[in-house]
């Protein structure tokens, strides 16, 4: 020991604190860090900005010389003499076809327009649980106040909907705790069986109460038909989903086989070929007469397609579940539908949520495809009657970078909330 | 039956395409217009009393079928071609023929060519699903000449490519070449060739089985065609239909005989049709014919009076 | 230990007879009898795996028995749904790790059997569910969630959320083992408080300070068998098997 | 009652279910055979022993329009796998390109990747197969431009030429000794591994680290041009030359190929990024400075340490994103590619009209593909399970 | 203690220079000061986020410092990247979390640096390591993968990897903190006795008794500096700055 430099040191007050040196601080450090640190990052940014700015300096004039008042693409070229520039006229001119198709009355814009408003008021409570529970309230009136503003005829038919499963809930709650789930279901379908029967002599006999003008389901089209498409199926496949991942989750080998093997079919064909069924199978499924028209079996057939993927995330989420939970259950008595309604599914749905979101974006961008069967949502449209307009044939550009702004801004705000409710997740407590 | 169906709804679900100038394209009101919605406004008119009443189903050469073997549509008015094997195998109905045609091929006049021998090795548009598709490779091996398909789901969408020149040639019904010509934006650029390859005799199809529903089809038509020949008009019909001294013209129109109730409509079904759009002439006059920016002219589609072959079996 | 004397009617509360428990091929409980009377407070010991949950979690059906029989209150635990039911809703349960929804208030926690199961009105189940939460003394908690509780806190709910369906029989899964030791003690003392009440226990612990204040009887099991049963004071000072003897001498030992 | 003995309950709800299930299939069923019965139709697959009568551009396996429909399926079933294949091939690699320099410490190209992947995630996949389609039919020259002295635009090296109808490359001539260049060329792929094998192993024996890189390289190309000369260039090219409409001989890989091609590999390449990014980020960084503290260089980090944790972690969502180019393939017939979509689902569809039997087998053909995809997948994962106490 | 004081020799083996380092702008390190002797065995103490690691991590340049100089076995730590391989080869490294890797059996992760960096024959590598995972009495284990081994033993194995790089410096960095008790003493045992070999050490640690037992020295840091450094005996018993006094009367208060 004996040679130990220092032994004993106390230091007795602490070095001020200095700023590091120069060269390790600034804008100049940044630059060197994390453009230049070596030749090949060197080469890479010169390569990326020299991209950028090729990209930039061809597209801007482009972009900025752009026409926006002339009625046709011949006109709109004469004005530009064959400089560069985009022809933003045909959004313009056809703007209300593409979010709205063209067959939906001019005058009811407001309608479909004022239920998108809505649609955010409604979700907002589920997607951001600080918001007063009480907006759930509106959330649940939601959906039919948004049939009545886009399909229109009279506000009769959502309310007594609506009233119809209200009656059914009660039915199922009086009964179910008087004699039994099963049951409990049964009342409650009988109960909406039962109202809508009576709404129905109502609803025929005062037709013109509170009625908007009514728009019957192929006349949508546009931007709106892909959200309808998007928010109805995927809010229908949600308890399909929940189903489906029970039955999945099951120890009973039929129904989980019947499930496994829906699923897995479901995820391994391609949407189109679902689609090919909803436009040319599926009629046939139905007892002679019946007459769906396209936009119901187009739903019916995404529902069934979103379900599938919906219940794997679900089924992830349970499997998430600790055993204790099912176990606590038990052992207090509660039967498996109270189990899982009341322990399980709620907190098994709140670690999905980030899942669902994901598929809800992936679907979203998939109702895309039904402009392959000749329906007329966005894509459709553009493909379709403004592209074969005689105005407008050979424009494609302004069209499509029209769709991709609409489509960004939505997918990438929900995917952005997901990721926002995933961190959430992963800290909040209870 | 259908007639029933349609009653009961109020409105004729009549399936066109998704797009031909002068055959059926939405204007710009959104309101379905041209030479085979004529027909399905007719055949509304006929049945339901108002020629508006009409729900028009766009279908592609592969959706319309389905649609119309499905129930979905109750008329498929889409310059569609008779055939044996759809009439019998596809198990459909048709009902008469509205467009006598026959497939021909529209090439940049810039090309310089003259013939449809000439296409050896060209890159030719061809919408899929269509008889035009199996004539063409039918052409194309009796020819011993080479192609190159480009397959299209739509006719737009056919126009696009042509237009930009990733097809030498575009190929389907003269008719819908004609029409689509029309819209281009330099339509003189463009010529079709002389040469017919196939017999596409159009018109309206419904169901097999349900013949009731496809009298009332083919009769409505049959009473357009009719009414030109005998000179009945949207103009005059309102005072012959108050009786001539034409008898078939009294039959045809309802003030004399019960062909109304034959086909379980009333007496006045025949004038309704008419007055929609007009007689057969009117309609085609008025939607493809020379005096509209497609330009057709009648040809064989006169009356066969005139030389054409349009001619409808007698009312009585 | 003198306290814990008292209470114990000659009603028979539980009795297993030649119960038997197969996982699969694996033979967890074998030839299991015990008898436990009204007010009894039973505490089970014995080393990993030897069966003391598989037995607890028999008794209420968590898991079902291969042979013999378990009778509960008079109730035959026999594979009629009824009969199960009848059994839980007698037979309240704690585990070791609390196992509380962690999605509802404490509130919720203990309303929610007694209000879906036992068909209380809600009312009257959270003036129950207070009292239950006061004698467990966190009422003060009662609208807070589980996370937000502390370990002792959380399983002292969870004794009371048992409680508040009115079990006759409480049962306990080493209640004890997931928690930090100053926590140990506030949940042993909200167990003494239910025994004095005279409730009957059987618990799964390996607290020997608790067993003696407070058990009737220890059962040693090993291997899947009850190896011996006695009173506390002879089954710590007087041991008679070779096995208890080891096992007594490693968990004192510490 | 059987629903209250546990015994039997969950064979009850079991046979419940079951009744269920074949009562409701029975009523689609007998809806079927009753719409079909009422439209006189039947179910019937003669027709895939039909002459189809319809020509395909893109022809992999020989086939003319006086081949059954049952051939025709073939072909478009190839041109799925083609199209399939190659998407998968392409966007792996512009996936890890992306998902690697999205982790760089460059600022510039990290932004420019996270660009990348959020514009082409957020966009449906068939607005990107028709822009691409219909920014090349506009903006790439037509054939006949390259006609002529004064053409407006010429081939690349005489021998690609990029057209609005595709693009024309050389096609290999296969002369009469040219399997003697193939099969060295095969034989050299062999002998790269083999090299490799034996650089390893002379390090493991003897502890000399030779370079692997430029003899591989060598030993890669330099025997086949060696036999490909000595053997008087059996192999020869045949570049596309302007005849007629359009160019002739040659490889053409058509408009509709490349754009669903390229649109499918870019939109899934952004997926992939985004998994190889999240697949390299699961790797502790601890490992990095493990190793770092053992003296090894980045270069042999990445390949000994970092890759091979990763790799479990990127293959298993890398195979479903195989599986959803496969499943996305299908918007060929948006751009008329003759896949087994355009040509059984479309052509063939159309013309017999037996559209339940078409769209029968075409659901079936593409679920035993996802099902031998997700077979190899889970095989794949048993393999590579980590061991664990 | 006394036999820890074995094999120090006069040979410098690191010097740092008032070396100062900067996260951005915080200064985490100010005018360290350091000399160690060859053979000697260094503990470094002090509270949480005063900079322990990252001294020690800049000593085998996995962190670059701005200021001052670090010359480990006479080469001076520079940015050229020969240097750094050489420092590194010289000084071994053992961490919190271990990091073993883990696609890669046991022996694996002993010959992979061997081989690849020192290009040692992967025989002789093989032999190396099995002599070494002997000395840290884990032999039987070769074969197996890093996660079916105990936090114990894969800390030991970490040990003999670096040893396997015939180190002739080794750090560790909180080598037992993320140890169950009864591992952490199996761990102690292995680091003592290749203090006892005459290993140059340095070892960020709070288990005191291993400090006194075969430290020859221990530092104190506080807030990027060197507070206080003596012999261990001293250091305890005899703290001369009131923040030492502070931080032992917390930690060995325990
Ligand atoms: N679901 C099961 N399937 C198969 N074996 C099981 C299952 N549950 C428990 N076992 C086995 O049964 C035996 C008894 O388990 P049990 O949990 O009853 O032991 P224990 O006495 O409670 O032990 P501990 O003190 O560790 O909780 C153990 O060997 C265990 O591995
Ligand atoms: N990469 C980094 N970037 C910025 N600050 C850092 C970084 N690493 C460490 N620090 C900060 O530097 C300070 C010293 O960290 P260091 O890890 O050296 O402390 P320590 O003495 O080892 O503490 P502990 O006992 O917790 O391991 C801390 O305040 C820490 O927050
Ligand atoms: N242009 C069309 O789509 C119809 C083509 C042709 N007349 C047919 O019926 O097949
Ligand atoms: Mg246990
Ligand atoms: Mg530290």
């Amino acid at each position: 020991m004996s040679d130990t430099p220092n032994l004993g040191f106390v230091r007795h007050e602490p070095i001020p604190p200095s700023p590091p040196p120069v060269q390790q601080a600034g804008a100049v450090k940044w630059v060197r860090e994390n453009l230049f640190s070596n030749w090949i990052n060197s080469i890479l940014t010169i390569l990326s900005i020299y991209f950028v700015a090729k990209i930039i300096l061809a597209s801007t004039p482009w972009m900025w010389n752009g026409v926006w008042t002339t009625s046709s693409l011949r006109e709109c070229r004469e004005v530009l003499q064959g400089t560069s520039g985009a022809c933003w006229s045909v959004l313009t001119e056809r703007w209300n076809q593409m979010l709205f198709g063209f067959q939906y009355p001019v005058e009811a814009y407001w309608r479909p327009t004022l239920a998108f408003v809505l649609l955010l008021v409604c979700i907002a409570p589920v997607l951001f649980q600080k918001l007063p529970r009480k907006m759930l309230i509106f959330s649940a009136i939601y959906p039919f106040l948004a049939f009545w503003l886009i399909w229109g005829g009279t506000l009769l038919t959502p309310v007594i909907v609506g009233l119809s499963l209200i009656a059914g809930y009660m039915a199922f709650v009086k009964t179910e705790r008087l004699i039994g789930f099963a049951t409990g279901l049964l009342s409650g379908v009988v109960a909406v069986a039962l109202v809508l029967y009576l709404g129905s002599f109502v609803t025929a006999a005062l037709s013109g109460f509170i009625a908007l003008e009514p728009v019957a389901s192929r006349d949508m089209g546009g931007f709106m038909l892909n959200l309808i498409l998007g928010t109805v199926c995927v809010s229908l496949s949600i308890p399909l989903g929940i189903v489906l991942a029970l039955g999945r989750q099951s120890n009973m080998p039929i129904i989980k086989g019947i499930c496994v093997v829906f699923i897995e079919f479901i995820r391994g064909v391609p949407l189109i070929t679902l689609l090919f069924v909803a436009n040319v199978v599926l009629s046939y499924f139905f007892p002679p007469g019946t007459n769906l028209d396209l936009i119901l079996r187009v739903i019916i057939m995404i529902t069934l397609f979103s379900a599938a993927y919906i219940a794997e995330v679900i089924r992830g989420g349970l499997a998430a579940l600790p055993r204790g939970q099912y176990e606590a259950a038990d052992s207090l008595g509660l039967d498996y539908p109270q189990a899982m309604r009341l322990i399980i599914l709620p907190q098994a749905l709140k670690i999905s949520i980030p899942g669902i979101v994901n598929v809800a974006v992936g679907l979203f961008k998939d109702t895309t495809l039904v402009s392959v069967i000749s329906m007329f949502d966005l894509v459709g449209m553009i493909r379709g009657p403004i592209s074969s307009s005689t105005a407008w044939t050979g424009i494609y550009w302004e069209l499509y970078l029209f769709a991709i702004l609409l489509f960004f801004v939505v997918c990438y705000g929900i995917s952005q909330y997901s990721q926002w409710l995933e961190r959430q997740l992963r800290t909040d407590h209870h | 039956g259908t007639l029933d169906d349609v009653k009961a709804r109020g409105k004729l679900n009549c399936g066109v395409t998704t797009g031909v100038p002068g055959f059926a394209e939405p204007d710009a009101n959104g309101v379905w217009q041209g030479f085979d919605v004529a027909v399905c406004r007719a055949v509304a008119a006929a049945v339901l009393g108002d020629n508006m009443a009409v729900e028009f189903v766009p279908t592609t050469g592969k959706t319309r079928f389905t649609a119309l073997a499905s129930g979905e549509i109750d008329l498929l008015a889409r310059n569609t071609t008779w055939t044996m094997s759809r009439d019998v195998d596809l198990k459909f109905e048709f009902v008469g023929v509205n467009y006598y045609d026959g497939q021909g091929f529209m090439v940049p006049a810039s090309l310089g060519v003259s013939s449809a021998a000439e296409l050896d090795g060209a890159t030719v548009c061809i919408k899929t699903g269509t008889t035009t598709e199996l004539n063409l490779a039918d052409f194309f091996r009796a020819n011993g000449i080479s192609y190159e398909p480009v397959p299209i789901e739509t006719g737009s969408e056919a126009a696009q490519l042509f237009l930009a020149g990733s097809c030498d040639v575009y190929t389907t019904d003269r008719s819908a070449l004609a029409a689509q010509r029309a819209n281009f934006p330099s339509p003189d650029d463009y010529v079709v060739l002389p040469d017919v390859i196939s017999k596409e005799p159009l018109g309206p199809l419904v169901r097999h089985g349900d013949n009731d529903w496809g009298d009332i089809a083919r009769w409505t038509l049959n009473a357009l065609i009719t009414a030109e020949e005998l000179g009945v008009t949207s103009d005059n019909i309102a005072e012959m239909a108050a009786g001539t001294n034409n008898p078939e013209i009294n039959r045809l129109l309802g003030s004399e005989g019960t062909l109304g109730e034959m086909l379980g409509l009333d007496a006045e079904w025949a004038k309704r049709a008419i007055m929609s759009g007009g007689n057969y002439g009117e309609v085609f006059e008025s939607n493809i014919g020379t005096a509209t920016n497609i330009g057709l002219s009648r040809g064989l589609n006169a009356q066969w009076k005139d030389g054409g072959l349009i001619y409808s079996p007698p009312f009585r | 230990m003198s306290e814990a004397q008292m209470k114990v009617s000659d009603e028979i509360a539980i009795s297993i007879k030649d119960m038997n428990k197969w996982y699969g091929t694996f033979h967890v409980l074998r030839d299991i009898n015990l008898d436990v009377q009204r007010g009894e407070r039973i505490v089970i010991c014995g080393p990993s795996g030897s069966g003391k949950s598989t037995l607890i979690r028999c008794i209420n059906a968590l898991e079902e028995h291969q042979k013999g029989s378990i009778t509960v209150d008079g109730t035959l635990l026999s594979s009629d749904v009824k009969n199960i039911d009848k059994v839980r809703s007698e037979v309240g349960m704690c585990f070791q790790h609390f196992n509380l929804f962690p999605h509802l208030t404490i509130l919720e926690n203990c309303t929610l059997a007694p209000i879906w199961v036992r068909k209380t009105p809600k009312k009257e189940a959270e003036e129950t569910a207070m009292h239950f939460l006061e004698k467990v003394k966190i009422p003060e908690q009662a609208d807070k969630y589980p996370g937000q509780l502390s370990g002792g806190q959380q399983q002292r709910v969870a004794i009371a959320r048992s409680l508040c369906m009115k079990p006759r029989i409480m049962l306990f899964d080493e209640p004890t083992s997931a928690l930090d030791p100053e926590m140990i003690k506030e949940v042993l003392d909200t167990m003494i408080e239910l025994a004095e009440d005279g409730m009957t226990m059987l618990c799964v612990t390996h607290e020997m300070g608790f067993a003696r204040q407070v058990a009737n009887r220890v059962i040693f099991m090993d291997a899947g068998q009850i190896v011996e049963q006695n009173e506390p004071e002879e089954f710590f000072n007087n041991p008679q098997s070779d096995r208890t003897k080891l096992f007594l001498s490693q968990i004192l030992g510490h | 009652m059987l629903i209250n003995d546990t015994r039997y309950r969950s064979t009850t709800f079991q046979v419940i279910a079951l009744i269920g299930l074949i009562f409701a299939m029975g009523y689609l069923v007998s809806n079927l055979l009753s719409n079909l019965a009422d439209a006189g139709l039947n179910i019937s697959w003669r027709f895939f022993g039909e002459t189809a009568g319809y020509d395909i551009n893109q022809m992999p396996i020989e086939y003319n329009n006086q081949m059954s429909h049952g051939r025709a399926s073939m072909v478009g079933a190839v041109n799925t796998l083609i199209v399939a294949f190659l998407a998968c091939v392409s966007a792996t690699v512009l996936g890890v390109i992306a998902g690697v320099l999205r982790l760089s410490n460059n600022w510039v190209v990290s932004k420019l990747m996270a660009i990348y992947v959020e514009a082409f995630r957020n966009v449906p996949v068939l607005i990107w197969i028709l822009i691409i389609f219909l920014v090349m039919s506009n903006v790439l020259p037509q054939p006949r431009e390259f006609r002529g002295d004064a053409a407006a635009s010429a081939m690349w090296f005489d021998m690609i030429a990029f057209t609005n109808r595709g693009v024309y490359v050389p096609r290999m001539i296969m002369g009469d000794l040219s399997w003697l260049v193939v099969a060295t060329f095969v034989l050299s792929i062999a002998g790269v591994f083999a090299f490799r094998r034996y650089a390893r192993n002379l390090l493991f024996n003897t502890g000399r680290l030779i370079p692997t890189l430029l003899p591989s390289i060598g030993i890669f190309i330099i025997p086949t041009v060696l036999v490909y000369f000595i053997l008087g260039s059996p192999i020869g090219l045949e570049s596309p030359e302007l005849k007629g409409f359009n160019f002739k001989g040659g490889l053409h890989l058509r408009l509709s190929l490349i754009a669903l091609w390229f649109a499918l590999a870019i939109y899934t390449g952004a997926f992939i990024a985004e998994n190889v990014r999240a697949g390299i980020q699961a790797i502790s960084h601890g490992q990095t400075e493990a190793a770092a503290a053992l003296g090894m260089r980045p270069g042999r980090i990445m390949s000994l340490i970092i890759l091979p944790q990763a790799l479990r972690v990127i293959v298993p969502p890398l195979i479903s994103q195989y599986l959803n180019i496969t499943k996305n393939s299908s918007l060929a017939i948006a751009v008329g590619y003759m896949d087994i979509t355009g040509t059984l689902g479309g052509i063939t569809l159309n013309q017999t009209g037996r559209a339940i039997e078409c769209i029968l087998v075409l659901m079936l053909f593409y679920l035993v593909i996802s099902l031998s995809i997700s077979a190899i997948m889970n095989v794949y994962n048993n393999a590579m399970k980590l061991k664990e106490r």
